[in-house]
């Protein structure tokens, strides 16, 4: 973990070298891609889509104005959630010294994914199936991904509204992690670190579980806006992360009261605003399916954050604002998973459930000793947890045709097949984490020196000041 | 001259101003502080974790006055700033050598 | 309005029983609701709605993409007026040591009403009328609600759309009265005086003006998005309670500028953006309408903002940065129940009107000597009465044809029936706060210690401080 | 550059009339408008658009409601960008003192504009054309332009929805231009050229790029949302009102940091979200070129915020927060002219030189010796020729039709077309600016006096504390 | 030793600073205050309502010297801070016991 | 009595106050202030321009015991706050002439 000048000239070299390489490959892609009559997304659609091909005397996928509104404005509403939401929702928590590389995590990687996604992040999840396991790089650079719909995934919108929707996905769930290694993480280490959990942790599992042929999809896991692919894995990234880089200096000793408690509401406020695009969007057309993933998404986030305050409550005398706050934010990622395929009154136990695991979950960090220093683990990897599992106990085919049901309405084994997919999730993310910040560790090095830390990372990695 | 330092909790503030300009007071500077004393610190509770925040918001008042002022002004002070609740603050007194005021240059006591 | 340990475990007990309550009643009529057959909600429908099944050889209504992508849109938006809109306008103007407490306002009613209005507000505001004055509880838990259109309210999207856009109205109101109390409320009064206000107060007012069979709808009253059931009544609300609760410690005695005035302007621009749903939204679908109410918000908030800017300008010499954002809130007050009635010229004379009657509200209240804190009465009240009778002066049916013509459209009749309902609403809201404040003091209290106030009510309510 | 008394009074006087005036002419034109059948509307349209009288056989245009959703969402966003947008990416970046005379610029100008778009501007900009210069005032208080659709413009919304669009536009770029004179400008100075400049600079301008018979629109070139029009006009007016206003005491010898970073990144990332409405939006549909827009738009930015974090790097050693949003915000305005026009490779290319190009710009402020306060020239001035330019070299007909190829598609012809109106615009906007300041301070005055500004302008223009 | 308390207008500061630096005061140490005295405070309208601020924010710095270099911060302090309009403020001289470095432990005048 | 004033680094601030607990001191006052000496400032860019911020954060501790137990306290401080870097800070020991209790009016030692 040491920290040398060489190193970090070396690293705005490999930044620099990683946008040089954009731009070298596009050159030849653009011009390629252009000079191709404009046809061409529509042949190369056909060949990733037999399926689609198969029904060919229906007429074309069209565009509906209706539903492209609404991908789009969900679109814009995720990424609302990471910049400026997840941004001050953890920057509130953080020290004063430490709010800006806090918040430089989340707009760093909105900037980083945006480009790893069109370059090659979209293929790799949403391209062409190899064995289950992966999308080829048929894609790259969004090589054949046009403005026509892909029925595959989705028939009336554009295709590549379909791709910039899931770029949103790809883009927070990275940020998610970064709640655990705030405020000792270097800027270079982070930088890498994330780049190679995008492409060879998130990228993989989004086919998995959503790309066509991916396994987990194929064996019929529901996850309807991203319950194992976003939270548990980030969840348990985090808690990998937090224990490899080990505590903050002066936890447990020094007073690390949130800084700026109306920064933190305000970010979970926009959080809960923009999630509604995240699970509401997730239907990917505008009607009944998006309606009803609305109001489960509302109601569980309402009353998960009743429970989370009222559990505090009880524990400790009084309701809190971060309290019922907190409480929201575990409540959107339980129901996250589950907003297509449940009821509202079925996601009301489902946001009860997530408010008071979650808030144990916060509780148990001190017992256990690791230092997950803004709780990304306990409010998503356990509440994805609960989620997950919770769709695989309420699911309903009255709710959702196209889902299944849940063990209480008599389907065990769809509570099986989700237990699965947590588990799948759980295991790969963990090994996956731990192997890759291994490596970046010995690269570049994880950890800021203590006089960094000290100092306050704002000024030691950025050379800035959050106020003046 | 004497100067005279009070801690007294912030919301005292306007009152005790009141009073010394009444005394004839013409000038005083304030700075907020944290003061830890007898006084119990507050309990904050984030995401379930209690801490005890010990030190606590005060008022520090400077007021530099002459010799024969100094004692009404501590007088004052006392009286308006009791609540009679621990945590009411202290008054420290000490000597001042010289006093300036930059406009004029003048100094002594003339320059209070 | 005593305070005692006892009272607060107790109502942590309630808290908890509302939770629980749902939680029990849920797992009855979930497992019913989705046991029935999908078509449940179409089985309903009918029933509910006579006049529909009269027009029986109309195809039956569909949802429309657009109609529906603008209604969800618009529902977000309104949920971000409450928070962080409405939370941190008024938790900017607060003293430092109760930005939290008057933030939770806002942040709690949304979650609070939330789960109220599936559970049984919803119902009792438009279920199956009883008399004209109440909804039925035939659809608590969303009984009935389902994902099929009902005309009788929208006939263009789903019902649950509707029910989860009025739903954020539901939210908004009594977070708006919060401003009037802000500073010195005990938390469990609070919580419980809402609970019931928005039971006993909104739930039934939004059924006389908006409900199918409500007996102000019924005689003609305009309010296109909500004039007199969210402004006026939250206003008069506000300022009753103000005159119960008594002043604040220090008002008149010490300084209390707002200690965060950016913060406010941020609310004021978030209440502004988020006012397109609430107003345009009301349209419950996409097109002249919507567009009509859009402009007509817009040009009447600006032009409210300038007059309230220069009111104060020749008042007190100088223009200021809260005073066109408030003006901002008051023109967007008085052109809710006009902004689908009128035409942007005439939205421009009706904000002219509210930015310096507003103004001149917030002057008396120094001269009546009752301490609305953050002026909910000034805004809402008096903008909320001037809005719905400017509706009576300018409505035209040349600009809706379903609406009707105001008195300088030659119809003095309008302005009679706005009269009624302004009065009706006075009276009522004024009369039942009342009452509910009397009771909610008797059984928990309504306001905190004077330590406690001193002190704090970020510390003293909910342990905690805005900033570090 | 004097100040007194006499004139701010008067000043209040002017803007008090400012709003009789509409008061005045609005009675007269709301009764004659509204008097008049509700076809008036569609009577003066064909007059206005004889191409769309000459396809008459064809079904009359109707509002989409997917199209009309977007469009409306759109306007809500980029009002955003404005208010709280611009206003905090700007109130962030100012000292403390001077926080709410900042925010205060971009408020105000969303208050004032809006009316005078509704009063005159917007028939300046897109009446019926005057010989390619200006638009006539056949449009004033939108007299005639309804809510049925204007095919000239948007054939599938209603002509209104297309106004409250365009007005966001007039909004947001004179607001731009207030990062130059930041933290020393007056405020009867500032409203008074401001109110000029938009008539006499914008509104022109909009005509000749946009307006049906504006001779740029004619002559062929290129903006899809803006560079020109927005970007360059502000930009270069900045520069110039930077050169007439002089700098800001203390400039070079006192520590100007930002005062509050995380707001200017809250901010930034609302720009950034906004301004997917103000580019898709600006496809006035929902569909393919929106999609397209939306991808470049989002890629370009998250590439430029790349390329100015690694440009200072190397140039400082260290990746800053500022740096990153600042970069991003300036992709946003280098793709503006080009998004509907260009691939997402191509897109990438050009947020990497707007990042490198605008990182400079910000350099040489420091060798030239004038006080852009805030940057607005740097960022809109040279990013928004950049991005015009661009649209000449990277702009394909592959990816628009009804755009044209560039440059690097074989067409050098564009790339001529585009610098000329890059030329022109500099030129007028330039030449004006430099005009309009001068009249504006012989009559009322510019500047603040040094006491004022030594104290802040918080206090001395508004009487206000940001912060307490 | 010679403790020298300087309260001036914030935006002379750095001007202070420097002329000391020259000087050959090697440290010193600022605090934001607000002061009270002839100096009008500022009017600030909230909705219409007007506040006086009386307390204005202002600068205290505190420098530690010899005996000997003291004369001459002070007239260094009153030439620099000066603007000659009310509220340039005052400079408050008094005698220190000790000064301890806490790196070294080193005490008296070689510590400051 | 003596006026204890330390300036020392803002993250040794709990250290100290909890070994002057145990020495019995049983109040302090703590003020946030800048502090400029021989510690090098912090470079900050905004936009590619450089500044020194030459003003570094710091804590002020105030304490007022009696005589005898001062060399204790100066001595514990010491020991706390070194870290042995530059900018560790300064102590400087005053003598005061009295301290008055708010809440009682106590005067003297007794109202420490
Ligand atoms: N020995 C001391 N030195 C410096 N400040 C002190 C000392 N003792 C108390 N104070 C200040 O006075 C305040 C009030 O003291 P405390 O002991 O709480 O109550 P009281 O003065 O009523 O006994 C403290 O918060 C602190 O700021
Ligand atoms: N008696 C005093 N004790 C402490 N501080 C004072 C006193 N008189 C003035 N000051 C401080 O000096 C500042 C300037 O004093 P003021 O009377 O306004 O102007 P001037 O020093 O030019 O006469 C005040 O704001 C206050 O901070
Ligand atoms: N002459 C002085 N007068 C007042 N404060 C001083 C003086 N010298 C130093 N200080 C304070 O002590 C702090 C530490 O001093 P510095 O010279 O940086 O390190 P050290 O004490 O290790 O030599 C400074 O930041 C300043 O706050």
């Amino acid at each position: 973990m040491r920290h040398t000048k060489k190193k970090q000239q070396w690293m705005v070299g490999l930044m620099a070298g990683l946008l040089l390489m954009g731009l070298g490959s596009v050159v030849g892609i653009a011009l390629a891609d252009e000079a191709a009559p404009p046809a061409a997304p529509a042949v190369a659609a056909p060949a990733a889509a037999p399926e689609a091909a198969a029904a060919a005397p229906a007429p074309p996928p069209k565009n509906d104005s209706g539903d492209t509104a609404w991908v789009l404005t969900s679109t814009a509403l995720v990424l609302l959630m990471t910049a400026p939401g997840l941004a001050l929702f953890y920057g509130g928590l953080t020290r004063k010294k430490n709010v800006l590389s806090t918040i430089m995590h989340s707009f760093f990687l909105l900037c980083l994914i945006s480009v790893q996604w069109v370059l090659w992040g979209y293929s790799l999840a949403f391209g062409p199936d190899k064995g289950g396991i992966i999308g080829s790089l048929a894609w790259a650079g969004l090589s054949g991904v046009g403005l026509d719909p892909n029925p595959d995934y989705a028939a009336t919108i554009p295709h590549q509204a379909f791709m910039i929707f899931q770029m949103m996905f790809a883009v927070i769930t990275p940020a998610l992690i970064s709640g655990s290694f705030a405020e000792r993480m270097k800027f270079t280490g982070f930088a890498v670190f994330i780049l190679l959990w995008a492409t060879f942790i998130y990228d993989p599992l989004a086919h998995w579980v959503w790309g066509v042929g991916g396994w987990l999809r194929t064996k019929g896991a529901l996850d309807f806006a991203g319950g194992t692919v976003v939270h548990i894995s980030s969840g348990v990234a985090g808690l990998i992360t937090a224990l490899v880089l080990g505590k903050r200096m002066g936890v447990g000793t020094e007073h690390m009261a949130p800084h700026n408690l109306p920064m933190t509401v305000l970010g979970a406020s926009l959080l809960w605003f923009g999630w509604f695009g995240f699970n509401a969007g997730s239907a990917l057309a505008s009607g009944s399916l998006a309606t009803g993933a609305f109001v489960t998404t509302n109601t569980a986030t309402a009353t998960a954050a009743l429970s989370w305050m009222v559990a505090e409550w009880i524990h400790r005398g009084k309701p809190t604002t971060l309290g019922i706050a907190s409480g929201a934010v575990a409540g959107l990622v339980a129901i996250t998973p589950a907003c297509g395929f449940v009821s509202p009154m079925s996601s009301i136990l489902i946001g009860l459930g997530a408010g008071v695991i979650c808030y144990m979950g916060v509780l148990i960090k001190g017992k256990f000793g690791y230092d997950d220093a803004l709780d990304a683990f306990a409010v998503h990897g356990l509440g994805g947890t609960w989620g997950a599992l919770a769709t695989g106990l309420f699911a309903s085919k009255a709710i959702n045709a196209a889902g299944a049901d849940g063990l209480f309405f008599g389907n065990p084994g769809q509570f099986v097949i989700q237990i699965e997919a947590v588990l799948t999730t759980w295991i790969f993310a963990a090994v996956g984490t731990f192997i890759l910040l291994k490596i970046v560790d010995m690269v570049v090095g994880l950890r800021v020196t203590p006089e960094e830390e000290q100092r306050g990372l704002d000024n030691s990695l950025h050379n800035e000041s959050g106020y003046a | 001259m004497k100067k005279i330092e009070a801690i007294i909790k912030p919301f005292k503030l306007d009152e005790v101003r009141e009073a010394l300009l009444e005394l004839g007071v013409q000038g005083m500077t304030v700075t907020e502080v944290k003061g830890f004393g007898r006084q119990k610190g507050q309990t904050e509770v984030y995401r379930g974790a209690e801490y005890v925040v010990s030190f606590l918001p005060k008022i520090k008042l400077e007021v530099v006055v002459g010799a024969q002022l100094a004692p009404r002004v501590l007088e004052t002070i006392v009286r308006t700033a009791k609540t009679g609740s621990i945590g009411d603050g202290k008054i420290f007194v000490s000597e001042l050598q010289d006093v300036i005021r930059i406009r004029t240059g003048e100094k002594g006591e003339s320059a209070i």
